[in-house]
């Protein structure tokens, strides 16, 4: 009857493992307008600082997202240890390094899965899947959960991990990185993938800059940029440099997080190897009182934390400003113009994440 | 390797499947594993120090009827009541809490008999 | 082989000229109730003096009439002469670029004023075979339906187009006249009244086109007349190379001369070609869609363009076996695989209708210049199959054009619930032309099985160009049968002057594919087995097709007695699901109807590229055609 | 810690300016987040250049809850503002892309705003 | 009457035959897949549990579409293995084909039209090469008679090399298998939800699968028939062969794009199909 | 075992969850637990799925959302939520937007705790939900369970 095809996608796709929606406005196939809407994993926890204790508040932030669980406990703790100035152990700073690394490799590998999915490529995903339950089970035996770790506190980390456990660790990844390097090898050197994803999205050097974008988005669009960088946990003891692509498009986004993942088991390798004996947590007193904008880098980018502490045991403020929420103005930019077979793969290419976008 | 993916899946099919046989076949549980909270309630005192740090209001103390209850539905393994008891009663077991039919049956109340030690831990409903 | 049976002898005669009748008459009555009366007495008289024919004459030798009446000859060349100077007089207000076209036309005159210098002569001027009375049927029924459509469908078109200045006793009489036109070229043996006829088409053609008097209409008529024009040319050089050489100028006996009579043959063709619009003529026909719909399925589909068919269809005999025949065959391949492709992308109903007409009438061209047996047995179910459904869907649509005042196939989204014998109507219609066990495959499947016995090229052709047949018929019958999402305006009824065109015909449609076997041993396989020395041609498998309809009419039966019962869900819509009956969605700034279009592939299918490519081969084909008979 | 953070005040009507001027120098725009105080919200704009974090603060009353957009120099900022919008009940002039109050449809109308006390609605 | 049998034999055997090749066909997928997979009779207790659940359609023609759809795969497979008209059963198939476009334009749903226009796309794409395959047949034995080619001395493939190639090709698109299973795919992570199925539910949906059983069959009988003449048990275990390498290409491609679907298959059909018919053309002259 | 048992389809939505559930929901279908075994398909349509597996609290704006799919899905059929946000509110269930838990919004048959639910947990709360599909095929449970948020 119209002109032009109007669809929903989504808050129930399957392709989106999350309810988000974009209203699709096409000709034929061809994307002319994509206009997203959120909120329908808002849950407003921000407002839950009024009410709960700031050390509680560790939990909820690891609930924030069941992906990223990790990094944001590690996030949210050390900005209230900066605050608050506490000297956290060096072991517990590189027991974080190692989990925060675990995490990305998990969260890389769940999304080449499902990106191989998006690309209607069902045994590359169960593959993708099936080397990450390696990583999980690494993941769950040190941490005890596997997803939601539940590891770090503030002052440190819940447990320690015995160094039989962190050589197994260590003999658990030399096996993880021969079965990721496959999966990388096919995703990389498929043609069908190829064929499907060779130009598609492209957000151009100065857009991405520009529009904010963060994490692999921003750096497969040729900007160096890495918060593991600002040095904070363990990180700037360490030896590594941010994987850069300059492809601009989806296999740039492709690369950067599969070279990730092998620079992640580096720094896990390095981490467990320099990790020095000792406590694991120092006991914090008092109630924090100050600001702080804390930046860390999770697996989608740069996650900010600002916090503001008034003396009492709860926050005034506790803001989140997660890297997909960064990375949807771009996404809204590549979209236009594509195919709608396209848009899962573009829309994954971000490797969005609602939960930890709308709290 | 140098197959890609045909390679690959040929290889898998050639295998054993990755596949866990669940429920024949249960991997044993890591030791640090979060499964569900046990308690000893002989040892406990009602202190209700566990039910003001649990962050979801899962446990509830009631010092007069000596019982402790947790909400299975509500316990997010988080660990705080375990860190918090003095007398160590909640522990971390490795095995997880089985589904249930009705949304009442996951309270599970531990009702510690009049006198300490006598009798083992009462347990309503399934631990 | 002259049958003395009096009225029989008259018979021919008076058809065409009956029609003439009503159209002096309409061209002078005024009201609506006169125009109605005279209109349907006219079109049931034009429809009873076919069917009378038909049923004396199909079976059984040709009707040949021998006459020898010079004064007639002369007035028929007058009156073509009289035509032609009245094109160079239309000429006057054409623009500079179109130059062309009175030089055709003064070309014309100057061969056919050679040509009757030559002195023409037919022992038999007027000859009846099976061919010829099919297409009479189809003129006197089809015809006279459409011309009773139109009565109610000018009154409404006036009411919309109050722009346009009414001219209808103009337009009733040239319905009429072109009726009379057509049964002329149909029963003509004598070249030179064929000729005639033929012009007298064009001219009837060009003056409804131009009905509108818009610009646009205009020069779109300007272009009908124009490429007609140079078919016209091409057939007056075939009378007066039959005159030059000293040759007979009667149809029956050069298409029983063979392979001598080929340089005609092709020069006819090539007129035909022109006619029905083949490529690299085939904008025309396009152009043709701004005249009333009457007039598009009259004249733009259902008959005039079959004259064009019809007369590379007389020469089958001689292009059988023949290079050049299959060139031309090749002509009218390309054009069926490149104007199916190009219909991909129209959404206009109109649009569509005619490059499947051009297609279909390629196919026709395939199997004439193929000229098998079974070739030319299916190109006459073509021509049968094709005038009746394709009468009924532009009828159909443009029922559906005065209701919505739209003729995009994407506003017919739902007709099947708004309107349900409107929708069934147009359902008939649409499977009508592409599906098993309906007519139209049932000839395809026929061509299919004639051209891969000469070379398979042909049958490629047609493999690929049923492909998007499929694609474009079944997204419109999608777009028919969906039930729409957001309540839309109810559709007024038809009118009785429509249903009885409209509901007639799809009784037909139904009724020939249902009748084939009878249709083909009474008129198509007689006519063959004389043309082709007893070949026989029988359709074969119609005991599945019977199965496989029998099944569809079960099928319906069941639904019809055993409608399924359940609940009725709302739509998926991703779970966002708005409003009372769930048909909208909740989009970010708030409620969202869904839209489906179709898809139409511009990008894919171009439509202008395709006709380019598609036009260059059939030049391309039709230069070696000529010199192949010209070497 | 390597990451420096600074913190700078300006006028309510200075933001667009004072955004076009770092969007010039080629910073990047991290976040804008909101902290309530006693009459009204603090609004932080925050920027990154090379590992740099720079922000700007600028108080909106709530007498008075405007705020002129930043989208003319960041375009990315239309989700932070419509954000505001819905979270803290700040009306955003010169939106390019407004969802009115639909960036997230909630139970409560401006949560995050001090006046609005905990618990939930419904 | 051998006819008649070979018509009966398939109504009644077809699904038994096509459900077994959907099971195996899962486990097979499933094993590639590094998964154990389902039972082998799943794809029957899907079929049995569909048609046990209560019916929920947007509209009731949907039904009525499923049903034509069903009963025209049926038909198409009767006439060929009841040694019918080649080109009917392909023009059947298309008329089934029809049927199921219908069945999901009919409710007017986004995806499920979408998935309608995409399998229409699909068929534009491999109709083509099924007709040239059924025009070869007729080239290399002179008749479009299934029992006439089938009783033919030679095996066609020696002939038809290319038709063959082809006709596996297109094959692909048939089965819906990837790259090419654009319209519906067997799995959920598509961009089209369920595609053309979409709004089909319970036992409407039940149908639809039955109906795809009887597809696969014929379309194996037709693998089938290219080999015929090398004997029973050559001609079963190349079809088993062929059927293989279709689930292993379904497991080694990414989805592509109805452009490339169209494209491919219409360049295979001329440089496959087309070439081999005018070559066995000239080579006989 | 009747028929219902032999193909449960399942429908998973995250009605607001923190992804750590659904991740482990997807983590079902994947070689290590490959619930394919048992015939059970993610659909990812309501229209053909038997079994809801739902996550999250359900928030304000997704109400609409979970009722409309559960409303999609053919009778017979079952809710199963999973994790503790969905059974109920788990963390979040103080949060101004959220419900508190799946029975809010619609009937649920089977809860799951765990955060997150482990993939064992999702496979034994599925078996469970099989014993309810039967008795509602059969006609032998009620077809909705009541409604309504149990206070602990
Ligand atoms: N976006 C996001 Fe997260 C990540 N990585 C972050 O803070 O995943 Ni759920
Ligand atoms: S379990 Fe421990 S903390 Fe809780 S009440 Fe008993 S003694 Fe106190
Ligand atoms: S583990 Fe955490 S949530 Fe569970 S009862 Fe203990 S404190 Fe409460
Ligand atoms: S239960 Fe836990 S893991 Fe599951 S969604 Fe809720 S917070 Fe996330």
């Amino acid at each position: 009857m119209g002109t032009r095809t109007v669809i929903p996608f989504g808050p129930q796709h399957p392709v989106l493992p999350e309810p988000v929606h974009l209203d699709l406005v096409m000709e034929d196939e061809k994307i002319v307008e994509a206009i997203p809407s959120l909120g329908y994993v808002h849950r407003g926890l921000e407002k839950l600082a009024a009410k709960k204790d700031f050390n509680d508040m560790v939990f909820v932030s690891e609930r924030i997202c069941g992906i990223c669980s990790f990094i944001h406990s590690m996030a949210y703790s050390t900005a209230i240890e900066n605050i608050m100035k506490v000297e956290v152990p060096e072991r517990a700073q590189y027991l974080r390094v190692m989990w925060a690394e675990m995490s990305r490799v998990h969260s890389h590998l769940l999304w080449l899965g499902l990106a191989a999915d998006a690309l209607g490529y069902e045994s590359l995903f169960m593959h993708s899947w099936r080397v990450r339950e390696k990583v999980l089970d690494v993941i769950e035996e040190t941490s005890g959960g596997r997803v939601i770790f539940g590891t770090c506190k503030i002052g440190g980390v819940r447990r320690d991990v015995d160094a039989a456990t962190l050589d197994k660790t260590l003999k658990m990844f030399d096996d993880i990185e021969v079965e990721c390097q496959e999966i990388v090898h096919v995703f990389a050197g498929d043609p069908s993938v190829h064929k499907r994803v060779a130009g598609v999205g492209i957000l151009s050097k100065d857009d991405a800059y520009a529009l904010g974008a963060v994490g692999p988005v921003l750096r497969a669009s040729g900007v160096t940029w890495d918060a593991r960088k600002l040095g904070y946990a363990a990180y700037g003891k360490l030896e590594w440099e941010p994987v850069v692509e300059t492809g601009c498009d989806v296999p740039a986004r492709v690369l950067v997080r599969a070279k990730e993942i092998f620079q992640s088991i580096g720094l896990i390798r390095q981490a467990i190897k320099k990790m020095p004996k000792g406590p694991v947590e120092v006991r914090v007193t008092g109630n924090p009182n100050g600001e702080t904008i804390m930046r860390v880098e999770q697996p989608r980018g740069e996650l900010v934390y600002h916090i503001q502490a008034n003396g009492t045991k709860n926050l005034a403020r506790f803001r989140v400003r997660t890297p997909t929420f960064a990375n949807i103005p771009p996404l809204v930019k590549m979209l236009p113009g594509c195919e709608l077979a396209d848009v899962p793969i573009i829309v994954l290419s971000i490797d969005p994440c609602i939960s930890c976008t709308e709290r | 390797m140098k197959l890609g993916m045909p390679g690959m899946v040929l290889r898998s099919a050639a295998k054993k499947p990755a596949t866990r046989r669940f429920p024949a076949e249960i991997r044993p549980a890591y030791s640090a594993t979060r499964g569900h909270v046990a308690m000893d309630i002989a040892k406990c005192n009602f202190c209700t120090l566990c039910q003001l740090r649990c962050p979801t209001g899962a446990i509830v103390v009631n010092k007069q009827e000596k019982t402790w209850q947790i909400d299975r539905m509500r316990c997010i393994l988080c660990t705080a009541c375990v860190g918090a008891c003095t007398r160590k009663c909640p522990t971390m077991e490795t095995s997880y809490a089985p589904p249930v039919g009705e949304r009442r049956e996951s309270l599970v109340r531990f009702t510690q008999a009049a006198v300490p030690g006598t009798s083992p831990a009462g347990e309503a409903g399934r631990a | 082989m002259t049958n003395d049976n009096g009225l029989s002898y008259l018979l021919p005669g008076i058809l065409i000229v009956l029609p003439l009748v009503p159209a002096l008459l309409l061209a002078v009555v005024r009201g609506q109730a006169m125009r109605s009366a005279v209109v349907w007495t006219g079109a049931l008289a034009v429809a009873a003096g076919s069917v009378w024919l038909a049923a004396g004459h199909l079976s059984g030798p040709p009707l040949a009439l021998a006459f020898d009446l010079p004064w007639l000859d002369r007035a028929v060349a007058g009156a073509g002469l009289l035509v032609s100077l009245y094109m160079l007089f239309a000429c006057r207000g054409i623009v500079k670029r179109e130059w062309w076209i009175p030089v055709l036309i003064v070309a014309q005159t100057v061969v056919m004023v050679l040509v009757e210098v030559a002195g023409p002569r037919a022992e038999r001027p007027i000859v009846i075979d099976q061919l010829s009375l099919v297409m009479a049927l189809i003129i006197g029924i089809v015809g006279g339906l459409i011309c009773i459509y139109a009565l109610t469908y000018m009154e409404d078109y006036h009411r919309h187009h109050p722009e346009v200045s009414d001219r209808k006793p103009l337009f009733f009489f040239l319905l009429f006249a072109f009726l009379s036109a057509m049964f002329g070229i149909v029963f003509s043996n004598h070249l030179g009244w064929m000729h005639c006829c033929w012009e007298v088409t064009t001219l009837c053609s060009f003056l409804l086109i131009g009905y509108s008097r818009t610009e646009e209409a205009r020069r779109n008529a300007f272009r009908a007349m124009g490429f007609n024009a140079v078919g016209g040319l091409s057939f007056g050089v075939a009378i007066w190379w039959q005159l030059h050489n000293g040759r007979a100028i009667e149809l029956d006996s050069m298409a029983a001369m063979g392979s001598a009579a080929l340089v005609p043959a092709v020069l006819i063709g090539f007129a035909g070609l022109t006619k029905s619009a083949q490529l690299p003529f085939s904008s025309w026909l396009l152009g043709a869609m701004v005249a009333p719909t009457p007039v598009s399925a009259l004249l733009h589909s259902s008959t005039m363009v079959k004259a064009g068919v019809f007369a590379v269809l007389k020469f089958a005999p001689v292009f059988h076996g023949h290079t050049a025949g299959y060139l031309i065959a090749l002509v009218g391949g390309a054009t069926f695989l490149a104007t199916s492709l190009a219909a991909i992308s129209m959404s206009n109903a109109k649009l569509v209708l005619a490059y499947s007409t051009i297609a279909n009438l390629g196919l026709v061209v395939a199997c004439a210049g193929v000229g098998s047996p079974e070739a030319v047995w299916a190109g006459m179910m073509l021509i049968i199959f094709h005038a009746i459904s394709k009468g009924l869907l532009f009828l159909a649509v443009g029922a559906v054009e005065h209701r919505t005042g739209s003729r995009d196939i994407e506003d017919m989204e739902g007709l099947l619930a708004t309107r349900r014998a409107l929708g069934i109507v147009m359902i008939v219609g649409i499977i009508g032309m592409f599906l098993a066990p309906f007519g139209m495959l049932v000839a395809k499947w026929t061509c299919l099985k004639a051209f891969v016995e000469v070379n398979p090229l042909l049958a490629i052709l047609l493999a690929y160009g049923s492909a998007p047949t499929l694609f474009f018929w079944t997204k419109w019958l999608g777009k028919v049968i969906s039930v729409p999402g957001a309540a839309r305006p109810a559709v007024g009824p038809l009118s009785a002057n429509e249903w009885a065109a409209v509901g007639t015909l799809a009784v037909l449609t139904v009724c020939a594919c249902v009748l084939f076997p009878l249709v083909s041993d009474y008129a198509v396989a007689p006519y063959l087995a004389r043309q082709y020395a007893g070949a026989m041609v029988a359709p074969a498998g119609v005991g599945i097709m019977a199965l496989m309809l029998g099944l569809l009419v079960l099928a319906i039966m069941a639904f019809i007695f055993y409608p399924p019962r359940g609940q009725v869900s709302a739509r998926y819509l991703a779970g966002a699901n708005m409003g009372a009956a769930g048909n909208t969605f909740r989009g970010p700034l708030g409620e969202v109807t869904p839209a489906s279009r179709n898809y139409y592939l511009m990008g894919f299918f171009p439509e202008g590229k395709i006709i380019l490519g598609g036009s260059l081969a059939s030049i391309a084909l039709m230069i070696v055609a000529l010199a192949a008979v010209l070497r | 810690m390597s990451d420096e953070q600074s913190i700078e005040l300006v006028e309510r009507s200075q933001v667009s300016a004072k955004a076009a001027e770092f969007k010039a120098g080629g910073w990047r725009l991290v976040q804008i987040s909101s902290v309530p105080t006693l009459g009204g919200q603090e609004i932080t704009y925050s920027f990154d250049k090379a590992y740099r974090l720079q922000s700007v603060r600028t108080t909106v009353p709530n007498a008075d809850p405007v705020l002129p957009t930043i989208t003319g120099a960041y375009f990315a900022a239309f989700t932070y503002e419509n954000e505001l919008q819905d979270l803290v009940g700040l009306k955003v002039l010169g939106l390019p892309l407004d969802f009115k109050g639909n960036f997230y449809r909630k139970a409560m109308n401006a949560p995050l705003t001090s006046s609005n006390p905990d618990g939930k609605a419904g | 009457m051998t006819g008649l049998v070979g018509a009966v034999a398939f109504v009644v055997l077809a699904p038994v035959v096509g459900g077994l090749i959907a099971g195996l066909d899962r486990i097979l997928s499933a094993r590639l897949q590094a998964r154990v997979g389902p039972p082998v009779l799943q794809p029957f207790w899907d079929v049995l549990k569909l048609l046990s659940k209560r019916r929920a359609l947007v509209t009731v023609f949907q039904e009525y579409y499923a049903g034509c759809f069903l009963l025209f795969a049926i038909v198409a497979g009767a006439i060929f293995f009841g040694g019918g008209d080649l080109l009917l059963t392909v023009f059947s198939l298309a008329l089934a084909g029809v049927f199921l476009v219908l069945g999901a334009y009919a409710p007017n749903s986004p995806y499920s039209t979408i998935g309608a226009e995409r399998e229409l796309l699909q068929m534009m794409a491999y109709e083509p090469m099924l007709l040239i395959a059924a025009l070869g047949c007729f080239m290399a034995t002179g008749s479009f008679h299934v029992d006439a080619i089938y009783a033919h001395p030679t095996a066609l493939v020696g002939r038809l090399p290319g038709v063959f190639l082809g006709l596996l090709f297109v094959l692909t698109i048939k089965l819906r298998k990837s790259p090419f299973d654009l319209s519906a795919s067997h799995h959920a992570h598509q961009e089209l939800v369920r595609g053309l199925t979409t709004e089909f539910s319970g036992p409407t949906l039940a149908l639809v699968e039955v109906g795809h059983w009887y597809e696969t069959v014929l379309l194996l009988g037709l693998v089938y028939l290219f080999l015929a003449a090398l004997g029973p048990w050559v001609a079963l275990a190349g079809v088993v062969v062929v059927y293989a390498l279709e689930v292993l290409a379904d497991n080694i491609f990414a989805r592509l794009t109805w452009r490339v679907t169209v494209a491919s298959a219409w360049t295979v059909a001329a440089i496959l199909g087309a070439t081999n018919l005018l070559a066995v053309h000239y080579l006989k002259q | 075992m009747g028929i219902m048992s032999k193909s449960p389809w399942i429908l998973h939505y995250d009605g607001s969850s923190c992804n750590g559930c659904d991740i482990e929901v997807l983590a079902c279908l994947t070689p290590l637990y490959d619930v394919e075994r048992f015939g059970i398909v993610n659909t990812g349509n309501p229209k053909h799925a038997d079994i809801l597996l739902i996550t999250g609290a359900v928030n304000e704006q997704n109400k609409e959302v979970v009722t409309n799919l559960y409303a999609q899905m053919p009778d017979p059929k079952v809710v199963v939520a999973l994790g503790t946000c969905a059974t109920s509110g788990g963390i979040f269930r103080e949060c101004y937007n959220v419900q508190g838990g799946i029975d809010t919004t619609i009937p649920v048959d089977v809860y799951v705790p765990g955060c997150a639910v482990r993939p064992e947990a999702i496979i034994e709360g599925v078996v469970k939900a099989l014993g309810v599909l039967e008795l509602r095929a059969a006609g032998k449970a009620q077809t909705h369970t009541p409604t309504g948020k149990v206070k602990a």
